[in-house]
């Protein structure tokens, strides 16, 4: 720590003894709480830990972006510690010695690229404030691996894809040669086949430069893949430090071994609940099955429980159609502004997809390939130009109401009306249907509560605005509001992506159950093929608007022969 | 630093720390210093008392002579003078504060509830209603707002109602412009789709889960324009298309008592400061309001 | 690059420079002799043109005077009228006046045929004789056609070279709205328009030179800054349009004079006969006579009035001839509040330009309320008022009017405000028989009929003269000559070549 | 480009064309009378009579319109009737005043507007003693501003004129904004005396849009200080300073711009009772009488003339939008 007594270079990065208190609107956290690390020159230290763990809060501080008490947004910091970076001392609570070390000794990658960069200024005059010249912006965008330096020189940030405007990021924060870059979530807002470009410039750059890297996120896969050394956070605590492959392997802090277990991989046994047994999802498990939640979870620990022993007493509907979803030779369009000529994209061409009764497809496929649209034009939210939508029994044009189609959402938090409290969505949602219209006020509240216990949420979350529960929590009244009815289809728009992976894991397995349970045939959108895997019975391809192929989650390792399809196997094996 | 939307999307309690909101997620209140908008709330309060009991405790008329003419402040038991026709200032202007108070929020209210109806209307119909409704609109915002109210005025008959008209006719587009944006971002959103989703049309997917969004810009607006309209109320006035004398109206007396500003400045200045007062106390409310909201609403 | 002069050279004090500065409150119109009319416009019209007649300035009794006539004679009946012209005068382009110029300055009033056309509407002919003497003969008699000639928009004298060079097109692009053709002591000087006025003087003037050599006028916009600028000595007068107030502020300032003329400007009660409330007889005079009119002149017009008992302005008749019949009963107007007019409106309607006509009804109103009947005023602009006068039953109640007689004949008043045809009988209010003594006294200007038609005006309670209004001026202390420069007539106008620097 | 400017030019002949048609009704069934201003108080029913048929008054409404419009498009807008002089006449010194006082206006306002964005969100205590004077301004009516700083200014120090827009008269100049022809003509105690009169009216009518525009502008740059961007920035060891100036204003202008193109709109409304208080022969003192007295060419031309810098100044503010800000298409 002490730069005098170490002849050989001075660490990249030590930390000592950090803590930082946020104070807003008279509630204080400790977001880091006595923290210390250290990271060697061209060393890389993956920061990982659940959302609000502190990561990012450690990654301002050794900037000394926290230097100002007064906060942004009318809270208060207060900081306390020290950080070392490239030798030179300072004071994270100080303004005083930073300048000249943030921006230069020391340099971020965010995760947001777009948010990231001013969106009104050209890509070479950012660069440039940063290279200096021309000619070296020119070499940056070169050694970021940019193919046309000088139109994108020339362009603004939102006319750049998410992975270019993500090289830009890493250009301007090595540019100045830094002894510690921070990269804060620096491939989370990408396509996961763009993640791993972006990972591997990243690792090569730092080997050229010999920077330590502060690698802050919370995908376990990727720690592994890029770090030589691994910190597990918990509420603002370092509950784990080790090299990466020990960590992983050989958990010893639960905390550690529960994100671990989380994981999912394309070994995960997908007949069975995955993760470790959590009580919540055993609680709804135990309506499912009639069986005391010790011995639930005492089966799940030990393997015993199958998703076949589900839904079991489900009666068979004698007439159930065929198919829960039938596209036959749908194509979509949209027109494109741009002044003058107005154009039309095609997204679509000629998808056929086929989801039986009770099937689970999942539909997976680079960034605007066009899964989302299918969703939507299976939803009713958007029309075909051309082809068959046939949903259930009745072709529909628009949503012709009744239990119908249901969706989840990524972005949980905002597919719920925030004005409204759960109850009302929920009881809106059932007066809607053709069950919920055959009920009387009492029946519905208590309709309402069962579906609150199927997703394992207490009854008193039905006074409660969405803005007042976390992010799984939304996710999950989400899920209740779409089964409060089971629907003829339940669509899915990577409703998992967003969320921590533990959380993520307990929302896979209610979905699962919900599946096995109930027969609920469902059509998941994702880009993850290990999630696809575990949640699906069939995982289909998409590209540029085309469907690919179709493969069956149990060989999926081996069937799989698209070159987008490859390309995400090799994600998740990373 | 991250802003709170930043990590929204993921911010998720510990899955075994499910158990109804927990203390930390539901934002706790307690005691805290004054704020400006408490203050001007206050102070609003205060003005309203004043306006609405002041007129009826004061021992003077508003419209009868109750004193010599011209007499300064804290003479005679005028708190305030009198003016060039012996009428009490004092009385009057809180008699106007409670006529400019109550002609601006009703001319607020009006213009942002037709400009909330239309903008919704057109926002969430889009299409053909859009594009008529928001021509008409724009037509109105391109009309310069002086002429059409003066002209307005001219054609009514000078009086406070028709003065009301007439801004209130060159001041609702503004709220159509506002509403129908908001509603039109509103209609895509997530949540309304989700609803739709979810089987609710028409009336209801607007009222319940469109309308609502527009409602806290709107809110805050109006309550920033109530201000604003206060003082084209009085400037209306202050060139001669209020109501006819003696009724106590700021922007007249303002007016009319300009001619005695090098002597009896007390005349026009006393109802002047009670225009900026009026408009300063709401200024802070919807500068307050705005803060509040947007902070709760993140 | 620029006209004018440097700050505070010759603004300051009259002895200066030889420049007159001085103030127009609010927008004048165009200085077109045949279209001036009442507005302020004359101070600027009155010194570049002459007419034949004038009248005695500085004295209340109008007395006829020679100005381009130096003798005049009227035969029996009032319709020919002989004038000498006067030898020697020069128009302000060279022309020599003579007798040709009065048929055809006579004759482009006509052809303009704006608002004082009808001054020499009744003309048959303009005969020569010789150079200098010239025969009208009218139509019909006309005792008051002297006073026409002597009115301050009475027909002026206009060069007739420029009136060829410049024929009357219309009023787009009138070459009279900025440039001068009279034989005055004044020519006009560089205009801009509704900012500033200037007048230099004509050399070839054929009377007295004038006291100053430039005039200028700047508009301004309110009164306060003419105010603080007259304080400041910026401004060297303002003629007319202080209120009594103002009046009263600047008497107080020692740097200036004040002063208030006789004029036969006469503030006016009109009531409505559609009215509501004031509509039967019984209620109207008892409304009138209800109303302490010595009170009320002397609460809104102060120093600028006195309260008048005479009916047509003063020095138009013999005071006896022309008293107000009704008289001031102080019980009247709380009867008529706990009784016919208790829960009804009086609405007094202005004109917002005429600030006496405002505090008239200010001040009547308030002392309505005092005396418990509902009142209210309003302030209509120049373009509403006469219209929502003419609404009847939908119309103001009463309103107030500050009139004057175009020329110091008794006609010129009661035609225009006592019969429906006159013009200004604001209300059409109409009194059998007035029509018909009036047009009989005119022809042989008979003060017996216009005594009768004084009476029975009175009696009708449709109007009530109020006062008779001051002309006010206010100067720097060292402008001399105010006190010989008004005009018995009307206010707002003097004669400015009678300014001059005190101590030259 | 070609688009956008195709639409504007629609817009501009739509709102002209409602515009004239909205004028005429409302001049022709509002109580007005033009008569009486044009032959003088005290005319005679014939004379008056005979001037209604000389304006073509006694027409039918429709055929006055028509004349209006077709006499509108070869350029000649009539006679106003209340000083008998064609109303071009009667504009062509006036616009340039009001030009000049509105130029002056919005200048001020965008001066005060920077200067106090930055006052305005500073925290504490100074802030809220800011706030509180920047509010209190902003809140005084016009005529109270104007009132007070006459009684200051002029009445007590002397320093500063309050009446007109130059001790000297009109310049001969070629634009009619006196500041800039005293300038252009390298007379500059003429520019510097037009400078003072137009100190006292500029004050008065830009402190309230001025006030609006910093408290926009705060927001903006508090938003902007905020953002991702602001961040990236702080990272790179940017100083508050340069992050201001770099990409802090131009992210947090477009929302003023708005505003300002919106105030422009309506400046005339303020400028009413400015002019009229400090002798300002422009426009808005102007158009005031023009309204009194039913003048209704007046009136009509003057409203399409800000009908159409109304369109102007708005395809301005969408250009320096688009300007301002890459994202933003012009439609
Ligand atoms: N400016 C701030 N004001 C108040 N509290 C804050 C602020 N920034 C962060 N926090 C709080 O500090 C804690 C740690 O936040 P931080 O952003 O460091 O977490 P993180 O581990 O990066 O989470 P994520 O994975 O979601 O990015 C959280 O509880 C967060 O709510
Ligand atoms: N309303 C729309 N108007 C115009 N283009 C659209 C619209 N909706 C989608 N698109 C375009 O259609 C293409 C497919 O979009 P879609 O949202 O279906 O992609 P996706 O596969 O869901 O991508 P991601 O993984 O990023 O969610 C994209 O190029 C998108 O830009
Ligand atoms: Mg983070
Ligand atoms: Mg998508």
């Amino acid at each position: 720590m002490t730069t005098t007594t170490t002849p050989a270079t001075p660490p990249a990065l030590s930390v000592a003894g950090l803590t930082v208190r946020y104070t807003a609107r008279g509630e204080g956290t400790t977001a880091v709480d006595d923290v210390g690390l250290d990271i060697a020159p061209g060393q890389c230290l993956a920061l990982v830990g659940e959302s609000g763990s502190g990561k990012s809060t450690i990654g301002l501080a050794v900037q000394g972006l926290l230097t100002d008490p007064q906060g942004r947004g009318g809270g208060r910091v207060e900081t306390r510690g020290t950080v070392t970076v490239g030798g030179t001392r300072l004071d994270p609570s100080v303004e005083t010695g930073w300048r000249g070390v943030r921006g230069h000794r020391v340099t971020t990658v965010f995760q947001d690229p777009m948010s990231s960069l001013d969106p009104t200024m050209t890509i070479g005059r950012l660069l440039g404030l940063v290279t200096g010249s021309a000619a070296e912006t020119r070499r940056w965008l070169d050694q970021v691996e940019i193919r046309e330096p000088a139109t994108v020189a020339r362009s603004y940030p939102h006319q750049l894809s998410g992975g270019m405007r993500q090289r830009v990021m890493i250009a301007l924060a090595l540019a100045r040669r830094p002894a510690l870059l921070v990269a804060d979530e620096p491939t989370t807002a990408l396509d996961v086949s763009v993640q791993a470009q972006i990972l591997k410039l990243l690792t090569r750059e730092r080997e050229q430069l010999g920077c330590g890297v502060l690698f802050i996120t919370h995908d376990l896969g990727v720690a592994r893949a890029v770090c030589d050394e691994v910190a597990v956070m918990r509420s603002g605590r370092i509950v784990e430090r080790g090299p990466t492959a020990q960590v992983l392997e050989r958990p010893t802090a639960d905390y550690t071994a529960r994100l671990v277990a989380s994981r999912l991989t394309l070994d995960t046994d997908r007949h069975r609940p995955v993760g470790l047994p959590e009580p919540t999802v055993v609680a709804s498990m135990g309506e499912a099955l009639d069986l005391e939640h010790a011995e639930l979870e005492r089966r799940w620990a030990r393997k015993a429980l199958r998703w076949d022993d589900f839904g079991t007493s489900r009666p068979r509907t004698v007439n159930a159609p065929v198919y829960a979803l039938e596209l036959a030779r749908v194509s979509k369009s949209f027109a494109t502004g741009g002044f003058g000529r107005r154009t039309r994209k095609a997204v679509l061409h000629d998808v056929d997809l086929r989801i039986a009764a009770g099937e689970s497809v999942a539909l997976v496929g680079e960034s605007g390939s066009g899964k989302s649209t299918i969703l939507r034009i299976a939803a009713g939210l958007e029309k075909a130009d051309r082809g068959d939508v046939v949903v259930g029994h009745r072709s529909h044009d628009g949503n012709s109401g009744g239990e119908g189609v249901q969706v989840i959402f990524q972005d949980a938090g905002s597919s719920l009306t925030p004005w409204l409290s759960v109850r009302s969505l929920l009881l809106e949602r059932l007066g809607n249907t053709a069950t919920g219209k055959a009920l009387d006020a009492r029946q519905r509240e208590e309709h309402v509560r069962l579906a609150l216990e199927r997703v394992a949420l207490p009854a008193s979350v039905l006074d409660v605005k969405p803005a007042e529960l976390s992010g799984g929590q939304r996710q999950r009244v989400a899920i209740a509001r779409a089964v409060v009815v089971p629907p003829a289809l339940l669509l899915c728009d990577e409703p998992t992506s967003a969320l921590d992976v533990s959380v993520a894991c307990s929302v896979l397995n209610l979905l699962n159950l919900l599946r096995h349970d109930l027969g609920l045939p469902m059509l998941f959108v994702t880009h993850d093929l290990a999630a696809a895997r575990v949640i699906a019975d069939r995982v289909v391809v998409i590209s540029q608007g085309r469907i690919v192929e179709s493969v069956p989650s149990d060989d999926l390792g081996t069937a799989i022969t698209s070159d987008y399809g490859r390309r995400l196997l090799d994600a998740v094996l990373n | 630093m991250p802003s709170s939307t930043d990590t929204e999307g993921r911010t998720g309690d510990p899955v075994d720390a499910v158990a109804a909101p927990s203390s930390s997620t539901v934002r706790r209140r307690r005691p805290k210093k004054p704020t400006a908008g408490t203050i001007s709330l206050g102070a609003l309060a205060v003005v309203v008392l004043l306006a609405v009991i002041g007129p009826w405790v004061s021992p003077y008329a508003t419209n009868i002579p109750s004193g010599e003419p011209l007499l300064p402040p804290l003479s005679g038991g005028h708190w305030l003078g009198t003016d060039n026709l012996g009428f009490d200032v004092l009385t009057r202007v809180l008699a106007g504060t409670r006529t400019s108070l109550f002609a601006a929020v009703v001319v607020t209210v009006a213009s942002a509830l037709a400009g909330l109806l239309i903008g919704a209307v057109a926002g969430f119909a889009g299409g053909w209603a859009d594009a008529v409704l928001m021509r008409i609109t724009d037509l109105f915002l391109a009309f310069p707002a002086t002429i059409v109210a003066m002209a307005i005025v001219a054609a009514l008959g000078p009086s406070l109602r028709s003065s009301m008209i007439g801004i209130a006719i060159v001041w609702w587009p503004l709220y159509a412009r506002i509403a129908r944006g908001e509603i039109r971002r509103a209609a895509g959103s997530l949540h309304v789709e989700a609803a739709r989703i979810g089987g609710t049309r028409g009336r209801r997917l607007m009222m319940r889960h469109t309308v609502p969004t527009v409602l806290p810009t709107v809110l805050v607006t109006a309550s920033l324009d109530i201000g604003g309209v206060i003082m084209v109320l009085a400037s209306l006035a202050f060139i001669g298309l209020g109501s006819p004398a003696p009724s106590p109206e700021l922007g007249l007396m303002a007016s009319a008592g300009l001619p005695y500003v090098l002597d009896s400045w007390w005349i026009p200045v006393m109802p002047a400061i009670a225009v900026a007062v009026l408009s300063l106390i709401f200024n802070y409310l919807g500068d307050a309001l705005r803060s509040v909201l947007r902070a709760g609403g993140a | 690059a620029c006209g004018g002069s440097t700050p505070g050279a010759g603004t300051a004090s009259g002895t200066s420079g030889g420049t007159l500065k001085l103030a127009f409150l609010g927008g004048i119109s165009t200085p077109d002799p045949d279209t001036a009319y009442d507005g302020p416009e004359l101070n600027l019209v009155n010194s570049a043109y002459e007419g034949l007649l004038d009248y005695r300035a500085g004295q209340a009794e109008p007395e006829l005077v020679g100005r381009l006539a130096t003798q005049w004679k009227a035969n029996d009946d009032n319709t020919e009228f002989t004038f000498t012209l006067r030898e020697g005068v020069t128009f302000h382009d060279g022309t020599a006046f003579d007798a040709a110029a009065v048929k055809a300055s006579f004759d482009r009033r006509l052809d303009v045929d704006s608002g004082p056309a009808y001054m020499v509407k009744g003309v048959k002919s303009v005969k020569t004789s010789g150079d200098h003497e010239v025969t009208i003969t009218l139509d019909a008699p006309n005792a008051g056609f002297l006073d026409l000639l002597a009115s301050p928009f009475g027909p002026k004298m206009v060069s007739p070279t420029a009136l060829e060079e410049h024929p009357w097109t219309g009023e787009e692009d009138n070459w009279f709205a900025t440039h001068d053709a009279g034989t005055g002591p004044y020519q006009y000087g560089a205009f801009d328009q509704g900012v500033s006025y200037a007048l230099s003087a004509y050399d070839g003037y054929w009377g007295d030179e004038p006291g100053y050599t430039d005039v200028d006028f700047d508009v301004v916009s309110n009164m306060s800054t003419v105010q603080l600028q007259l304080e400041k000595g910026e401004v060297d007068g303002l003629i007319g349009y202080t209120d009594s107030s103002a009046f009263t502020t600047l008497k107080s300032k020692p740097n200036l004079a004040t002063y208030a003329f006789p004029s036969m400007q006469t503030p006016t009660l009109f009531v409505n006969p559609q009215s509501k409330e004031l509509g039967d007889d019984e209620t109207r005079t008892s409304f009138v006579s209800g109303i302490d009119f010595a009170a009320l002149a002397q609460q809104a017009l102060g120093d600028t009035g006195t309260s008048t008992t005479q009916v047509f302005p003063e020095n138009l008749l013999p005071e006896a001839d022309n008293q107000q019949k009704i008289t001031h009963d102080s019980g009247a107007l709380a009867q008529l509040a706990s009784g016919k007019l208790s829960g009804g409106t009086i609405s007094c309607g202005y004109a917002e330009s005429s600030s006496s006509a405002q505090a008239l009804c200010d001040n009547v109103t308030a002392m309505l309320n005092s005396a418990g009947i509902k009142a209210e005023s309003t302030g209509y602009a120049s373009g509403t008022y006469f219209p929502a006068l003419a609404k009847g039953a939908d119309g103001p109640d009463i309103t107030f009017f500050s009139g004057f007689p175009d020329t110091a004949n008794a006609d010129a008043w009661g035609t225009v405000f006592y019969t429906p045809d006159g013009g200004l009988d604001l209300f059409g209010a109409e009194v059998d028989g007035v029509s018909g003594l009036l047009r009989e006294a005119a022809k042989t200007g008979d003060t017996d009929l216009y005594s009768q038609v004084a009476a029975k005006v009175s009696e009708s309670a449709y109007w009530y003269s109020v006062a008779n209004s001051k002309g006010t001026a206010v100067f720097q202390d060292d402008v001399s000559g105010v006190d010989k420069a008004w005009n018995p007539v009307i206010t707002g106008v003097l004669q400015l070549q009678t300014l001059s620097p005190s101590g030259s | 480009m070609v688009r956008f400017t195709l639409s504007r030019l629609g817009s501009l002949v739509l709102v002209l064309f409602s515009l004239s048609v909205l004028i005429f009704v409302v001049s022709r069934f509002g109580g007005g009378d033009p008569v009486h201003a044009y032959v003088g108080a005290n005319a005679s029913p014939d004379a008056m009579a005979a001037a209604r048929v000389r304006l073509g008054l006694d027409q039918p409404v429709l055929v006055q319109y028509w004349d209006y419009l077709t006499r509108l498009v070869q350029g000649d807008f009539g006679l106003s009737v209340s000083t008998k002089r064609p109303v071009s006449d009667e504009l062509a010194a006036r616009v340039p005043a009001t030009l000049e006082l509105m130029i002056a206006t919005v200048v001020l306002a965008v001066l005060i507007g920077l200067a106090l964005a930055r006052a305005y969100a500073l925290r504490g205590r100074a802030g809220a003693v800011i706030r509180f004077v920047l509010f209190s301004a902003a809140s005084a009516p016009s005529f109270l501003i104007a009132t007070a700083g006459m009684l200051i200014f002029f009445a007590q120090f002397g320093w500063l004129p309050v009446s007109g827009r130059t001790s000297y008269g009109a310049s001969s100049g070629l634009s009619g904004m006196f500041v800039l022809d005293g300038l252009l003509t390298g007379n500059i105690p003429y520019a510097f005396d037009a400078l003072k009169h137009l100190v006292l009216p500029a004050v008065a009518a830009s402190l309230g849009p001025g006030v609006a525009l910093a408290r926009v502008l705060a927001d903006g740059l508090s938003t902007s200080l905020s953002s991702g961007y602001a961040r990236t920035a702080r990272s790179l060891g940017e100083t508050e300073p340069q992050l201001l100036r770099r990409h802090g204003l131009r992210n947090a202008a477009g929302p003023a711009l708005s505003l300002l193109g919106v105030q422009i709109g309506m400046m005339l409304s303020s400028l009413v009772v400015v002019e009229e208080i400090f002798s300002w022969n422009g426009l808005g003192q102007y158009l005031v009488k023009a309204i009194g007295a039913a003048d209704t060419n007046s009136v009509a031309t003057i409203s399409l003339l800000l009908g159409a810098v109304y369109v102007v100044v708005n395809t301005l503010v969408d250009l320096g939008l688009a300007l301002l800000d890459p994202r933003v298409r012009l439609s």
